[in-house]
């Protein structure tokens, strides 16, 4: 039930978004949407204080599909993957009506236990490229999509 | 690369048409460009020869074209095309014109519907490329030199003769090569004669 | 739209019947009616004293085959080069007829999880570039996430592109449907092909669908939309005195302007008289490989 | 008489002019002179106001010589049966001019996108042959090779023209091969045992599929141009109390002791119509019929239309490990009509997959 408020509120929060084009890349203070179901999250986005960007975690400072980024939500700081964008994309990569993040732990752990929306399939090679042996293993977070497009 | 405007049909024109639109300066921006071309094509469809710059008589050139062509294909019964004639022709007894007088002129005709020449400049004054533009068909006398006295011209002399050494000489190579041939086949043939009798 | 003026009249009854049939489940059947006088009104006038030559009714259903108008980038042997391979490429994969507006599921192996495929199915939004470039835009709603993918036409990697639903919209391009409210392109992924009966004219869908307020992706307002309803509710004065002072009434008796956007109808019948025949035959092999499939009704839209 | 003296002293001071000493300074290069080969090629065309007869004898003639050109048969031919050259890797071949007819993507057969531009071979004929004896070509550089490089000269036309509209000398050039004269003409340094005879009409096959090459061509013409676009500087900021200066180039160097412009710096001019070259493009798939070749990338110099030389590669690591054809590919009738490289996806083949590995 909790979920379908969330779901009937998303409409409303998404026009509270920058939605001119000039501000359609993710950077620096972009606002996201939180698409798991960690508590953080939920809180935070039926809250209407959707996180902000505070670092991205690659030598563009620009945030692409699959990158790393820091975000400050309700007051604290949590590491996110960017699961769908609302730039324009690549033949056969979507382009979703909102910028997705998913939040991690340190060692790429979801805090989340499902994601609610579709996740591209490119980002099964993204995240296994992003993985190492020894480092965070990012492809947890495929684990608990509930569908690829 | 773009996809071509399928939603009109429009036939092609006999003119080269440049790949861009000259910009014909106007304070008014693109509207006060075709203002200033519907008047040059107005006063081509009502004098049918005019003389102007080079650059204005271009431009008008092809949507005088484009606006005879228009309504050659679609005729006076269709809305749109009655329209187009409308802006395009200042003077209203025009219209009639180029839908009673210019599209049975140009019903069959093979090549395009005007004739621009290059005219010469002015001795004194600033230099800017004139040009005489008129319609195929128009009642005035031509404006190129008369081609009937071309035959006595040195050129065409010298071309002549030439041209009949060259017509000698590949006829009688011709000739040389039709009795080579008619000389293999009767050799031939004879050979053919001799060989069931031996 | 040209496609049905041209028609008899035998045949625009059959499409506004059939529009007619399907009306339970649009969203505001209002100008519909009007749509279909204003029609008939154009039609009558419409005498042409040109020959009329069906193959360049080709021109609507392959676009993509016409070049570029751009005299620059031109060159026969090159346009000719690329339509061989694209009929080669057409020979292996059925790429049918389809336009902006139209339901489709397009089917493409995955690089990204081996031996799988990807499915999507979406409304056509927008189609362009020419030749071998070709490509089209799909956009649905999935678990209220709005989803859009460009697909290229001439992909090797697309198994099948298959027409759920055929019809056309009032506009070229549908780009305002992401300022829209998410109910006018959301479709069910399991979708039922709808088949038209043979020989009915792509009917026209006339849904007006409504704006989300504002902040919008673009100045709908200056782009003269037809498809949609409430457009005049999110104006501000302000924007009304600029959509004013930005109009081009001129534009339409641009001759040269138009004819530099066209391929003209000679060089069109070039290349129609070039493909047609090898299209004509696909598209009846094609035909007979799928008469088992059964003619299904309708489904409602908005279930 | 001290007077007369002075007179006769400035009448000859007054002859020698000072200013018509013409001192030539050893550094300056020498004045460019065509090369000995070289005739001009363009007339003035006018209206010779010939009768219909005489320009009907006129188009006679022209397609005269066209069959006749036609029915010429590659010297290759003939010459099959002598000693078959061996190609070694320092041996250099002939290239050969293209035009460039546009470009559309192909795709690989792990289904990527390949942007790919299409040159066109269009009747290439060798005219003439310069061995490296008798060529000696204008030094343009103070390096003077120790060593002289054995490289001979070879002539390539391409491109049959109308030959009234060209001049007498220019056609003569082609008239010794028994040929019509040609739009473009190029020189090729080629090594002696590589070189061809007159008259050999040369293919896209002279090329193989998956080799590199270079091309040569002259960039689009962009005229005048400012700072930001020729050089990519970043201008000024477009407010922030600027005023003027939003896309001028800024300081151009500081004054003090050398109070002048540095040579070579950056600044607005004329951009483009230059003749540049891009080193180690590959082929990736070759039509017989039409002479097309389809080059990776669209990077090669020109617009839509524009000429282009194409080499073997120089660059170390792309240039060829096999034997090419040498000194070229014959003409044949039994090719297929089409090359293509390993990695390309046809058209005509079934949809691609991505098998399980």
């Amino acid at each position: 039930m909790f979920r379908s408020l969330i779901n009937k509120l998303i409409p409303v929060q998404s026009c509270g978004f920058h939605t001119t084009s000039c501000l359609n890349e993710v950077q620096l203070l972009t606002r996201l949407r939180v698409v798991d179901n960690s508590e953080i999250g939920k809180r935070a986005m039926a809250e209407g204080k959707p996180p902000k960007v505070i670092c991205v975690y690659n030598k563009k400072r620009v945030g692409y599909i699959g990158d790393r980024v820091l975000v400050a939500i309700k007051g604290q700081k949590k590491k996110g993957i960017l699961v769908g964008l609302k730039q324009t994309q690549k033949v056969k990569v979507p382009k979703f009506d909102s910028n997705n993040v998913v939040l991690i732990d340190d060692n790429g752990t979801p805090l989340g236990t499902r994601i609610h929306v579709p996740i591209p399939t490119i980002l099964r090679t993204i995240l296994k490229e992003k993985t190492h042996a020894k480092g965070a293993d990012y492809t947890k977070l495929l684990g608990i999509a509930t569908r690829f497009v | 690369m773009n996809q071509a405007d399928v939603s009109k049909l429009v036939s092609k024109l006999r003119i080269k048409v440049p790949p861009k639109h000259r910009k014909l300066s106007s304070p008014q921006g693109p509207e006060g460009r075709l203002n200033k071309l519907r008047k040059t094509v107005t006063g081509l469809i009502k004098y049918e020869r005019i003389e102007l710059n080079y650059r204005r008589a271009d431009e008008a050139r092809q949507y005088a074209e484009r606006l005879i062509s228009e309504a050659i294909s679609h005729g006076d019964c269709h809305k749109p095309t009655m329209e187009i004639a409308d802006y395009w022709l200042l003077e209203k007894q025009l219209v009639h014109k180029l839908f009673k007088v210019l599209v049975p002129r140009y019903e069959n005709c093979n090549t395009a519907f005007t004739k621009m020449y290059k005219a010469p400049q002015a001795y004194y004054g600033r230099h800017i490329d004139k040009a005489v533009l008129e319609l195929r068909g128009n009642p005035y006398p031509t404006l190129t030199n008369k081609q009937s006295n071309n035959r006595l011209l040195l050129q065409n002399v010298l071309l002549d003769a030439a041209k009949y050494d060259y017509r000698q000489a590949k006829y009688a190579e011709m000739a040389e090569k039709l009795g080579k041939t008619e000389e293999v086949k009767s050799g031939q043939s004879n050979e053919d004669r001799n060989k069931p009798s031996n | 739209m040209s496609l049905v003026i041209r028609k008899s009249t035998v045949e625009i009854l059959c499409a506004a019947k059939w529009i007619f049939r399907r009306d339970c489940r649009l969203l505001s059947t209002l100008p519909e009616k009007t749509e279909i006088v204003v029609d008939e009104k154009e039609r009558i006038p419409g005498r042409k004293t040109r020959s009329y030559n069906p193959i360049l009714e080709n021109r609507h259903v392959y676009p993509e085959f016409l070049p570029d108008p751009n005299p620059n980038w031109r060159n026969s042997l090159r346009e000719k080069m690329e339509r061989a391979d694209m009929l080669k490429r057409r020979s292996q994969i059925d790429i049918p007829e389809f336009y902006v507006g139209s339901i489709l599921a397009v089917t493409i192996s995955d690089p990204h999880a081996q031996g799988k495929t990807n499915r999507f199915v979406g409304i056509c939004i927008e189609r362009k570039g020419c030749g071998l470039r070709a490509e089209f835009t799909l956009r649905n709603v999935v678990d209220h996430q709005g989803i859009e993918v460009r697909y290229e036409l001439y992909d090797p990697t697309i198994q099948s592109i298959q027409v759920l639903r055929l019809e056309k919209r009032l506009d070229d391009k549908l780009l305002y449907l992401r300022d829209a409210l998410p109910e006018y392109c959301t479709f069910p992924l399991d979708m039922d092909p709808e088949i038209l009966p043979e020989g009915t004219p792509v009917p026209i869908n006339p849904v007006q669908v409504k704006l989300k307020p504002r902040p919008w992706l673009e100045r709908w307002e200056r782009q003269e939309l037809k498809g949609v309803s409430n457009i005049e509710e999110h104006l501000k004065e302000k924007d009304r005195v600029r959509r004013e002072l930005r109009k081009t009434p001129w534009e339409k008796y641009d001759l040269m302007k138009n004819y530099r956007k066209t391929i003209p109808a000679e060089e069109q019948s070039e290349i129609w008289n070039e493909v047609y025949n090898q299209l004509q035959q696909m598209r009846v092999s094609r035909k007979k490989m799928s008469r088992k499939r059964t003619v299904t009704t309708p489904k409602t839209q908005l279930a | 008489m001290a007077t007369s003296n002075m007179k006769l002293l400035c009448s000859v001071l007054n002859k020698m002019r000072i200013d018509h000493i013409t001192t030539r300074s050893i550094n300056s290069p020498p004045r460019f002179r065509p090369p000995y080969w070289y005739l001009p090629k363009e007339r003035v065309m006018s209206d010779e106001m010939l009768t219909q007869e005489n320009k009907d004898f006129l188009e006679e003639v022209k397609q005269d010589k066209l069959n006749l050109q036609n029915t010429l048969e590659s010297p290759l031919i003939k010459s099959e049966t002598q000693e078959t050259l061996q190609w070694t890797p320092g041996t250099r071949r002939t290239g050969l001019i293209a035009r460039k007819i546009g470009n559309y993507p192909l795709w690989s057969k792990d289904g990527k996108k390949f942007q790919t531009t299409l040159l066109q071979v269009v009747d290439n004929h060798v005219i003439k042959y310069i061995p490296p004896e008798e060529f000696k070509p204008m030094k343009t550089s103070k390096v003077v090779w120790k060593e002289k490089r054995k490289l001979g000269c070879l002539l390539v036309g391409s491109e049959t023209i109308d030959p009234s509209t060209v001049t007498k000398e220019y056609c003569g050039l082609f008239n010794t091969v028994g040929m019509l004269p040609k739009r473009h003409l190029c020189r090729f340094m080629v090594s002696p045992q590589a070189s061809l005879p007159t008259g050999t009409p040369l293919f896209a096959t002279h090329f193989r599929v998956g080799d590199y090459v270079d091309v040569r061509a002259k960039t689009m013409d962009r005229g005048f141009q400012g700072v930001m676009k020729r050089w990519g500087f970043k201008g000024m900021p477009a407010s922030h109390g600027v005023t003027k200066t939003h896309r001028r180039p800024g300081n151009i160097g500081a004054g003090g002791e050398k109070a002048r412009v540095w040579p070579g710096t950056k600044m607005p001019g004329h951009m483009g119509n230059r003749w540049r070259t891009l080193r180690g493009v590959k082929i990736l798939r070759i039509n017989t019929k039409h002479n097309i070749l389809w080059m990776l990338g669209v990077a090669i110099p020109g617009e839509t239309g524009a000429m282009c030389y194409l080499f073997d590669t120089v660059l170390p690591l792309k240039k060829l490990k096999t034997p090419p054809p040498f000194p070229t590919h014959p003409p044949a009738d039994d090719l297929p009509l089409e090359y293509y490289d390993d990695s390309i996806h046809l058209f005509e083949e079934p949809t691609i997959t991505f098998e399980e590995s």
